[in-house]
């Protein structure tokens, strides 16, 4: 409004603002961007018998160059790019396989079978962890009798107990449990595809592969992206699963650390080892920061060439 | 307030305490609301932390020995002890894991403490017609003839969760070799070191167990160790006393125990006695004094006698006398007369720093009974670790 | 050509082959997510001996047991626990649902300074997770006298899925005609009521998928129950799962039964919202 | 280009029937209208003649030979959709030699085939655009390249002006009309819209409920439409119905009359009826004049709707409800107006109980408007 | 019922100017059409009406009193959308109570007020229906029905047929211009359709570019187009131009040559302009006769189009590109028949390089149809 428009009736306060957006913001902002805050400055001090004193970054400094703490940073952090990967690799393609096959049109129970297959998605990792130890075991011998069953008895091994296979099967597991997640998302996206567009190509004279390669696939690229997001911040923050299964320590010889299981170490301590507040922020802060950049270079690289299509 | 609170890791007890201990004490004092409140093992220290940082901890902290609880105290988590009562009732060597490295200071009553050994099936010994192995050689023949005349596992351990490496292991057999408290004290002024013969050859014995343990050890947790004995597939079971009471309730055969074999017969033999469990109060507490009443009675003869029954496997370090009705807890409880009794080595002081010894034992016996590093290999390792921060050893 | 034609008139027939596979492959998959739970729940049923001896067979008259269960309902309070995860997940998804669309709304709706610092502040909580700032908050509950309870949870939790939730909902309330709020502007309501009897009944969809996807960490978070509310009259059934777990380690029959016990009530919240889930999805929240 | 024909074709969806058995011969280069109520089975036609969906029973011929079986991709067909379906992410060039390549067809062909149709149909300048960044009538024109380009031997459009505003509309139908006269190809059209049907089709199909109504020319739909349904979908505005009762009938002159009672002649063969049957009478707004002659009707008029060139009277009869009638532009009528109109006996229809129209005589059938 | 005056009123979106200072008076009661091309400003300009976007500068008043910053709830005005905004979730009776019920008005003043704006829409029997079970024109009317009740003093409608189908779209025309002969309501209505336009409104503003480019009565704007903007938008099909020189500027029988090098006479003022000057000659399909006179052009008919009582021959004239022909039903032309027709002078319009209208002399302003 002009200010020449001296008579117009003013706008009154907005009390409807505050009433919307005040709750939310008021528990937010306290139980989560406080604290978080809160932690992420902590990460410049050094914390040593209930005295802290400013140590500006010499927290991180240590994390990445002193030999103790560096070696297990970046080992940690290797490790969580090789379970980043296999998620990449395995859960988000058979997500879009099941996906595309639920999507099949006309397919009876398929209302079934995705709830069924969302059903381990639903699971706690309490629960998740001590059947796959079970049916992993080597003394229950359930997946060995299985290979042997089918011809492949030879290539069992007590793969969680191995520092060549631990990680590996533990980003199986995990695969296991989450693939609904991204069979769902991409599933509505592909619902979302009008039949127009398959039938064009189907007179086009495209066949069910050239159809989804050339029409769905692009069409659904920008739910692949989010998945990627969605898969890269939750594998970064990956803790349950390996807490559950080989605990704080991580073994065989930290080969399934992540940095989730790293941070709770540092922070919390484990068994005679003390926990140390204000490593623990560091690593928690470089965390942050590493989720930070990962998704703006995916925001900046990828999303960027990526369009949404409006049908 | 009048109600205490107990911070405990022994989730196992629960039932022990709410039906048994609680009870009797509230038989003296009847006004006193008695609540133990256990965290799993895995979980304790870092919650425990976190409740005393934030002051929402109970009257009652169950003590780690040596450092974890140190650092508490150093914090000024834990209230001094020093003129309490019950104090007493035990012998210094008992208070030692609870007291400033000074000595000035107790912040901690000791509660019980925990034996290692071997466990056995005797119906398998039977049926095989073996005998208690009193030293190496025969405890390794007695394991090959496991192996060889029989689909029984000969020894059941797992390294899925490192520390039975370490503790059912490494801190098992070795006082035999370093000596007991000998060792551990050569140790902590740096006269010894980790790369010394004593240990390297505890790491060598470890390494020769591989053979006979079950297929898969390396995925084996300690669960699963404790099932495969108690469902009678395997024969011997490296042990800490605490496991005394889970046998009890799920093996229906027979079982007895052993000391860790010598070298030779006639050797003195040296017992790893760890005093495991003290308990002393929140510094932040408002009801310290009927905390102080509860510790009292802690110390009291109907305590250990009550204890030391109820959960078999746990020795009460009070100077009393006491029966164990428990045969097996019997047995483990002679050796303290037999043999030399010693504590765990990386407790005290020796796991103060980064890396953290105890960490670095778990993760290095678990890699050399798995075959992915040589005893050597271990040694020098944690001998590195340690003298990167602890100033004797350097 | 025309022969095969005659002889196959509906030509669909030519198509099963097809559906066979997907179903194959689909029926495969579902082989495969089920297999694990089904094997938790048929050897809850079973002795400790068989459950060794034949981990896939189904309980028979010898081998059939409920002593797993008589054991959990036994030694550990699994209605209260239920309760507590009923009582916190409900309030806490309650609220999420609530004041995220609230905030929603607020944010997509009306333009006004700050707008944007918040909806970045909401994004940034997606990225990190709350978990980092555990000590903070516990203090902070201390100091709010809020430990041991309930409360303390429904908070975290309302801070933990909000920004999520705010997200989700977001990209819903656009896809709302404005017409529709125009239209309610022109009939003199008020934006409350506006929010409340237009907005807020057409957001049901995108409510269920956020329900669903805000009530999953909530039901089977371990962390929080163990730091902020330990107590046995605050303990949630995950962490009295876990705990139980880590009590009766070696004892199978206690643990498979605590594990099936715990995997019904979510099945039943699951059912309740996976038609909505599906529904919301695919009007075009998260695209 | 090729013929068509359809030969007792039905489609059962679950258990409803949706088409009834339709028998339909399209010759070579015939541009046949679909049009019918929404819900009547067009679309469904359609794709069963695209083979995207299955033919429940009957024989479809594309040049003679049985396709009942066979795949899209190989009938020769092209489909232009209501929505025009194009591929959001691909620009327009890819769009039209997407079919193309598909098929593994040479680079350079495809290049030269696209610009081509392209060219023939202006849109050669936006061959990078992506399709939201095209116009109502641009997209339209990509959907039909699409479809060109293919050199299929019939073209199948469903409703495809449906999404362009009015003028565009009008605009697009004209290019529509050319490009068949230029391309020579056998067109399969379908629409709700009676305008397009009238200008575009060689030949109309109207369908009712899965069924056939009447096939024809244009013209001969709206001078001859077979049956009541026919005579109201045809025609702009609708034809008026009254109800009567036949009091005298006859082979040339029968006698009617309305509820009111009047009296009105119309020169119909009603000879298979009786006295005292109840008939409609069709009369369409143009036919009706406003020089008072014999078979006369007074009204009131309700409203009245200026055009320009010509204006619309709403008129109240009573009893027999409302009568449109098409008026000179300059008619100086308010509403609340009582006039009365005359009603040409060779003008209008009647239609018997089942709706079937009843044989004119002596009707006048040229186009002449009488106002 | 309520005037409505807008003085100089501009909107500014950022740094567009959308609306450049629109000036109308509305009288109480009076049916006003806004329309104009795509994106002009006709929603702009309803949603400034209606409160919905504030206004940049100028006056509003309702009523004589100016409501510039006033929330939309108290200016007594009523919307009705293109889309209808029901809610989806309330029943037809609810959407339409739903604005007196928040008001806080009494149950039995609510059911009355809705059962008789139901029953007068005829939706009574659909109140207990979901806005999805009901088809586009009913949601219409229920649209329709939500502004009734509330009793506005002017109703606000964008598009309102927009959604619907030609058949229903003619149909619900008809009713709503009933619905304000019987309401008496002022009415501000945009569309896009002329039809609509010149059957429904009073008055019709045509809006070009921000800007108000004519007001007038329908029949007014037809025959007095002032500019060629106006001339092109009502009419339909749209007026033929073709782009002439002056050879010879007079105040009543102007000589103008085509580009083809024919001379042209039209009874057209052009005083003001020089010899030499190009212009634009505005010529209605319906104004161009087949029986030839002066006047005359030859072209080729490129398409003819039958639309039952008459027929449209588009031509291709050479240089001057295409012109489009209104002609009899019956006529027999083919595409590819050379054919000559002429132009009645006094039926044509000219328009100067700034596309302003000329004035006409002895111009013929009757509607008779002249075919
Ligand atoms: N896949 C299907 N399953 C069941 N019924 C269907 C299916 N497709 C169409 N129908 C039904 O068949 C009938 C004809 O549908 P169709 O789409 O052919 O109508 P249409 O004439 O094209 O209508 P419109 O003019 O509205 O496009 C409708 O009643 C419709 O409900
Ligand atoms: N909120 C806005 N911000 C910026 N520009 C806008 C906004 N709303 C409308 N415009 C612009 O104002 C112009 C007029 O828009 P308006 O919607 O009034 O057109 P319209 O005449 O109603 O068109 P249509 O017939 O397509 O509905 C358009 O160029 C449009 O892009
Ligand atoms: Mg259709
Ligand atoms: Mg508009």
């Amino acid at each position: 409004m002009t200010p020449s428009n001296q008579h117009d009736e003013k706008k009154p306060f907005p009390w409807h603002l505050v009433f919307f957006l005040g709750p939310g913001l008021l528990i937010y902002v306290v139980f989560s961007v406080y604290p978080l805050l809160d932690t992420l400055v902590l990460s410049l001090y050094n914390e040593q018998q209930g005295q802290s004193s400013f140590v500006g970054l010499q927290n991180f400094i240590t994390l990445v160059t002193d030999d103790t703490w560096s070696q297990a940073f970046w080992n940690a952090l290797g490790n969580n790019f090789k379970f980043f990967a296999i998620h990449m690799l395995v859960q988000n393609p058979i997500g879009l396989l099941l996906a595309v096959l639920l999507s099949a049109p006309k397919l009876r129970l398929s209302g079934t079978y995705r709830t069924l297959i969302f059903m381990p998605t639903m699971l706690s990792v309490v629960i998740i962890g001590f059947v796959w130890q079970l049916l992993l075991s080597p003394i229950w011998g359930i997946s060995e009798d299985f290979l042997y069953n089918i011809g492949l008895g030879q290539y069992f091994d007590a793969w969680l107990g191995k520092e060549g296979s631990a990680l590996i099967t533990l980003a199986f597991i995990s695969v296991w449990q989450f693939v609904g997640i991204p069979m769902m998302l991409i599933y509505a996206t592909l619902l979302n595809i009008p039949d127009d567009i398959v039938d064009a190509s189907v007179v086009d004279g495209a066949n069910s592969f050239q159809t989804f390669w050339h029409i769905k696939l692009p069409l659904i690229l920008p739910t692949i992206a989010m998945v990627s997001i969605l898969t890269f911040v939750a594998n970064f923050n990956a803790f349950e699963l390996i807490y559950a299964v080989k605990g704080a320590l991580a073994g065989p010889n930290f080969s399934t650390d992540l940095m989730g299981t790293f941070f709770y170490r540092t922070f919390f301590g484990f068994q005679l080892q003390q926990g140390s507040a204000s490593m623990g922020a560091a690593v928690a802060t470089l965390m942050f920061l590493i989720i930070l950049v990962g998704v703006m270079l995916f925001l900046f690289f990828i999303q960027r060439r990526i369009q949404r299509f409006q049908f | 307030a009048n109600g205490l609170s107990i911070e405990s890791w022994r989730s196992d007890d629960a039932n022990i305490w709410s039906d048994v201990i609680i009870p009797a004490f509230n038989k003296s004092h009847p006004d006193t609301k008695v609540n133990f409140a256990p965290t799993p093992p895995t979980e304790y220290n870092s919650a425990l932390q976190a409740k005393l940082k934030a002051g929402s901890a109970g009257d009652l902290i169950t003590c780690r020995p040596f450092d974890t609880a140190l650092d508490l105290y150093k914090d000024g988590h834990l209230a001094k002890l020093n003129d309490l009562e019950g104090l007493k009732q035990f012998s210094d060597v008992a208070k030692s894991a609870w007291v400033t490295d000074d000595g000035k200071d107790q912040f901690c009553m000791p509660v019980a403490s925990v034996l290692h050994g071997f466990v056995y099936n005797k119906e398998i010994f039977e049926e095989l017609n073996l005998s208690i192995p009193k030293t190496r050689d025969e405890f390794f023949s007695t394991l090959e003839t496991i192996k060889t005349e029989s689909r029984y596992i000969p020894l059941a351990m797992g390294t899925a969760d490192q520390w039975e490496a370490a503790t059912m292991g490494f801190q098992n057999i070795g006082p035999n070799y370093w000596k007991g408290e000998k060792g551990r004290k050569a140790l902590l002024t740096g006269e010894e070191k980790l790369t010394d013969k004593a240990y390297v050859d505890t790491w060598k014995e470890l390494a020769k167990w591989k053979p006979y343990l079950g297929r898969g050890f390396e995925a084996q947790k300690y669960s699963d160790s404790q099932n495969l004995f108690t469902l009678g597939r395997a024969a011997i079971y490296p042990a800490g006393s605490w496991d005394i009471q889970t046998f009890n309730n799920q093996a229906d055969f027979e079982f007895g125990a052993f000391p860790p074999p010598v070298a030779k017969a006639g050797d003195t033999c040296y017992i790893s006695d760890h005093t495991d469990m003290g308990i002393g109060i929140n510094a932040n507490s408002t009801n310290k004094e009927a905390a102080k009443v509860f510790l009292n009675w802690m110390a009291s003869k109907e305590f250990a006698t009550l204890y030391a029954n109820a959960v078999p496997g746990f020795f009460p370090l009070s100077n009393h006398q006491i029966d164990i009705k428990d045969p097996v807890a019997q047995e483990f409880m002679s050796w303290r007369q037999q043999c030399e009794s010693t504590i765990r080595n990386s407790y005290q002081i020796l796991s103060r720093g980064t890396p953290n010894l105890e960490n670095q034992l778990w993760n290095v016996s678990a890699q050399v009974i798995n075959g992915t590093m040589t005893p050597e290999e271990a040694a020098k390792e944690t001998q590195d670790g340690l003298e990167q921060w602890y100033k004797p050893q350097q | 050509m025309k022969l095969l034609d005659r002889l196959m008139p509906s030509s669909g027939i030519r198509q099963v082959p097809k559906s066979v596979t997907i179903h194959a492959v689909l029926l495969a998959y579902t082989v495969i997510a089920l297999f694990p739970i089904i094997v938790v729940v048929i050897n809850a049923f079973k002795e400790r001996r068989a459950i060794f001896r034949d981990p896939l067979g189904l309980p028979d008259s010898d081998s059939f047991t409920l002593v797993g269960f008589q054991q959990v309902l036994l030694r550990s309070d699994f209605g209260l626990y239920s309760w507590n995860s009923l009582v916190v997940t409900i309030l806490a998804v309650g609220l999420v649902l609530l004041l995220g669309a609230m905030a929603a709304w607020a944010l997509t709706e009306y333009k006004f300074k700050g707008n944007l610092l918040i909806t970045f502040l909401f994004a940034m909580g997606i990225m990190i997770p709350i978990r980092l700032g555990t000590v903070s908050i516990l203090s902070l509950m201390v100091s709010l006298d809020l430990v041991n309870t309930l409360t303390a949870l429904v908070l975290v939790y309302i801070a933990q899925g909000l920004p999520l939730a705010v997200y989700i909902l977001s990209e819903f309330v656009r896809t709302i005609p404005k017409e529709l709020t125009e239209a309610a502007r022109c009939d003199s309501v008020s934006e409350y009521k506006i929010f409340f009897c237009v907005i807020l009944p057409l957001l049901k969809p995108a409510m269920a998928t956020v329900a669903v996807f805000t009530m999953i960490p909530i039901w089977n978070d371990l962390w929080f129950p163990l730091i902020l509310a330990p107590g046995e009259e605050t303990r949630t059934i995950t962490l009295g799962v876990q705990q139980f777990v880590g009590q009766y380690v070696t004892d199978w029959n206690s643990v498979l039964s605590a594990l099936t016990l715990a995997i019904v009530p979510v099945l039943i919240l699951y059912t309740i919202f996976s038609r909505q889930l599906i529904r919301g999805l695919t009007s075009g929240a998260v695209k | 280009m090729a013929s068509v024909k359809l030969n007792n074709i039905k489609k059962r969806f679950g258990d409803v029937d949706v088409l009834h058995g339709i028998d339909l011969d399209i010759k070579d280069g015939e541009f046949v209208v679909l049009i019918g109520e929404s819900g009547c089975g067009k679309s469904t036609l359609l794709r069963l003649l695209s083979g995207l969906e299955d033919i429940t029973e009957g024989d479809l011929y594309i040049d003679e030979e049985r396709v009942n079986g066979r795949s899209p991709a190989k009938r020769g067909i092209a489909m232009v959709f209501q929505s025009y379906a194009l591929y959001p992410h691909m620009n327009v060039f890819k769009n039209m030699a997407f079919g193309l390549k598909i098929s593994g067809k040479d680079k350079n062909f495809v290049n030269n085939k696209v610009m081509e149709a392209a060219k023939k149909l202006k849109i050669d300048h936006l061959l990078e655009r992506l399709p939201r960044e095209l116009s109502g009538g641009q997209r339209q024109r990509v959907a039909i390249g699409r479809a060109i380009v293919r050199d299929p031997k019939v073209f199948l459009f469903d409703e495809p002006l449906s999404n362009l505003d009015a003028s565009l509309r009008v605009q697009t139908r004209v290019e529509l009309g050319k490009l068949h006269q230029e391309l020579k190809a056998t067109v399969v059209y379908v629409t709700h819209d009676q305008v397009e049907a009238m200008t575009l089709g060689d030949k109309i199909v109207v369908m009712n409920k899965g069924r056939v109504e009447q096939v024809g020319a244009p013209l001969d739909l709206y001078h001859h439409p077979k049956t009541q349904f026919v005579a109201a979908f045809i025609g702009s505005p609708k034809m008026n119905f009254l109800t009567a009762k036949i009091s005298q009938p006859d082979p040339d002159n029968t006698q009617l009359v309305l509820e009111s009672g009047r009296a009105i002649h119309a020169c119909v063969d009603t000879s298979s009826l009786n006295k005292g049957d109840l008939v409609q009478i069709g009369l369409r707004p143009e036919h009706i004049t406003l020089d008072c002659e014999h078979n006369t009707v007074e009204g009131t008029v309700t409203l009245i709707e200026h055009l320009g060139e010509l204006s619309y009277l709403y008129v109240d009869i009573g009893q027999e409800g409302e009568m449109v009638l098409k008026v000179d532009g300059d008619n100086q009528h308010k509403a609340g107006d009582k006039i009365t109109f005359g009603i040409k006996s060779n003008r209008l229809y009647l239609f018997d109980h089942q709706g079937k129209a009843l044989k004119r005589v002596n009707a006048h059938t040229s186009a002449t408007i009488t106002l």
